[in-house]
């Protein structure tokens, strides 16, 4: 204890005090105060009603028959009793003490008999302050009395395997999309004047069809292109793909012999 | 729906939940047309709990929901698992936590009025982390302070299923039974010891009360506000 | 000691521990006197699990001991607990899709600067994990670029039966007209089986696309990813 303070003085070197030009470095051991004591004190109490109801459940007393005088006095006492050890007062205290005294001194002076009967008794503000918060610190009480997680209650679980947590991807309306492109196409003019409005989309479909069929397998026979079930329409739509991708770069036809097979691939193995 | 598989559904959801679930949630466990509905899924939770009554847990009804705890009976050898002790909330927390769930919606100012101290703002801090208070709207005065309000996870953590289930707030006397002139008339014997052994003190307290004439207003104005608390029942 | 008492006790602190209690620690909750021994306890170990046939919860034994877990059968329906409601895509992944599937086969440059902005590799592999657009194709250009088409899936998804169902780009220029006719189709449920791991992108996909002009964002990160990909060898 003594150890870690002098470390903490040197290390900070900075006195106390300086009396007659010297640093005092150490507090006088009769001016010392636990702080512990000090703290345990004004923790006693949440406040002066708290110290005020304490004063009075002390004696037993009701609170709606307070002897004013006397509990002033012992509330003064306390009040001054911190202020001599020089505990920093909440300034509530003093507040109170101050209303103590002015109760006090209302309650000494004689008071013209009828007319003023409307007049409250001054303790009567300060009785419902009291009697309210006396509610509340059993309500507190009471509160804590109550069964609770962590102290009186367990809640039951059981273990999950595999969470197996599904974040469900978004859904996605076709609206959605078709906005999307609409925005896309208001910003890049491009689709206003180029071709592309006019190509059909099987045909694009058909293109990326192929593609796909290239580029997974070395050469693809000409007609494996074809689904016959498609009839006419279908073929047409696979030939008119096929030119455009020839025309794009992205197939080559070849042919070993004349009347040989006819194959689609890759343009990259040439 | 079957029965008996909704119940081991409900057991199932309860257990594997981090907190109590509403009906709502139990529900909406289900594909849409499967959806049991309240009244199935109310009769399950019945059900359940027969089942339970000779098994270590017990279903509850919570502020958010229905949760499954273990039975209290068995918690003395059960707490023997917690290796921690469980947390102790200060006397100043608790009160103002009281005050909120007795006297909600009330602004700060309110709380402190009605302890006399004012209020830290560590007390706020602590009870809006642990999710227990939460601002619920602003009063419409200058300065539009804050009103304050319990969650589900206040009720949830002191077992209650809803602010109804609190202990009843203690009476508030009759302060019309007050006796001044009794007292004046007859000042007991302690009383005038008291002032003429402590005229110096007498004479400061009353010296400070005249220094602080403002003091008054302090003490008036609660007045209505007590008057308006008052009438309202906790809820 | 009384088997059905430990049974009890056993059941609740398997149910209260945040983790699987072993023969130890289930021994260690009762006093020196009164411990009742492993034997004992795997005894009522077993009466439990017993007890637990009909139940929603079975005992399994795992490396640090014993746990009641939720039944396998029931994990499905108690899955949609934690199943978070999906995010949504951003405006960006959308324009990208939706040039794909108008625009197909593609390359990742043609679409950049169709929207004039470089494209997110996350916008891509979401897109592909979500099984939407595949690569078909290289273009036999430098770098040979990916090619890149949409799926059957896609179509599934939008309950089309081929991309000529889509409207064309004249209507969509009148889209508010389009409506009546256009069948908004239900995204058919069974969409999720296909999605199990996209979650961490879905997610930053929404990040990006919350913060919209997610573009920035776009035009930061593709900057390295374009050099991977010209990098990279065409495969």
């Amino acid at each position: 204890m003594n150890e870690v303070t002098d470390i903490r003085i040197t290390q900070a070197e900075m006195p106390f005090a300086v009396v007659q030009g010297q640093p005092v470095l150490k507090l006088p051991d009769d001016l010392y105060i636990p702080p512990d004591a000090l703290e345990i004190f004004l923790e006693a109490f949440e406040g002066p009603l708290d110290l005020l109801l304490y004063l009075i459940r002390r004696q037993n007393l009701d609170i709606l028959d307070i002897p004013i005088a006397e509990i002033t006095r012992q509330y003064t006492s306390y009040i001054e009793m911190m202020q001599g050890m020089r505990i920093e007062l909440a300034a509530e205290y003093l507040v109170m003490a101050a209303i103590l005294a002015e109760i006090k001194s209302r309650m000494l002076l004689p008071r013209p008999e009828p007319e003023e009967d409307e007049e409250e008794d001054p303790r009567a503000e300060l009785i419902r302050r009291l009697q309210e918060y006396e509610r509340f610190k059993q309500a507190a009480e009471d509160l804590d009395e109550l069964p609770r997680l962590e102290r009186d209650i367990a809640v039951a679980s059981a273990a999950v395997e595999d969470k197996g947590e599904v974040k469900l991807p978004p859904e996605v309306d076709l609206k959605e999309i078709l906005l999307a492109l609409r925005d896309v196409m208001a910003r890049a003019e491009i689709f206003a004047h180029h071709h592309v409005q006019a190509e059909p989309l099987s045909v694009r479909e058909r293109m990326a069809r192929i593609t796909d069929l290239v580029s997974r397998n070395q050469y693809v026979q000409f007609n494996e292109c074809f689904d016959l079930e498609e009839g006419r329409i279908g073929a047409v739509v696979t030939f008119l793909a096929l030119l455009e991708l020839l025309r794009e770069h992205l197939v080559d036809l070849v042919q070993q012999e004349l009347f040989g097979s006819i194959y689609v691939r890759s343009p990259a193995q040439t | 729906m079957d029965i008996e598989y909704l119940k081991k559904v409900v057991e199932a959801a309860l257990l594997a939940a981090p907190a109590p679930l509403s009906l709502n949630q139990l529900n909406a466990l289900f594909a849409d047309d499967e959806k049991p509905g309240h009244g199935l899924i109310k009769e399950a939770l019945a059900a359940l709990d027969a089942d339970l009554e000779h098994r270590a847990v017990e279903l509850t009804e919570v502020g958010s929901g229905y949760r499954l705890q273990i039975r209290t009976t068995l918690m003395p050898v059960i707490s023997q698992l917690w290796t921690e002790k469980p947390p102790r909330y200060s006397r100043a927390l608790l009160e103002t936590l009281a005050i909120i769930a007795y006297r909600q919606p009330i602004t700060r100012g309110e709380i402190e009025q009605i302890r006399g101290v004012s209020l830290s703002a560590n007390i706020l801090r602590t009870l809006q982390e642990r999710d227990w208070i939460k601002v619920v709207g602003h009063r419409d005065v200058p300065g539009r302070p804050e009103l304050l309000g319990t969650t589900k996870a206040f009720l949830d953590y002191f077992n209650l299923k809803s602010l109804d289930q609190l202990p009843t707030l203690a009476e508030i006397k009759d302060i019309d039974n007050l006796e001044p002139e009794l007292e004046l008339t007859h000042p007991n014997p302690d009383r005038d010891s008291a002032t003429t052994e402590d005229t110096d003190e007498t004479q400061q307290e009353e010296g400070a009360g005249e220094e602080t004439p403002s003091e008054e207003h302090d003490i008036e104005a609660p007045e209505d506000q007590k008057a308006q608390t008052a009438e309202k029942p906790a809820d």
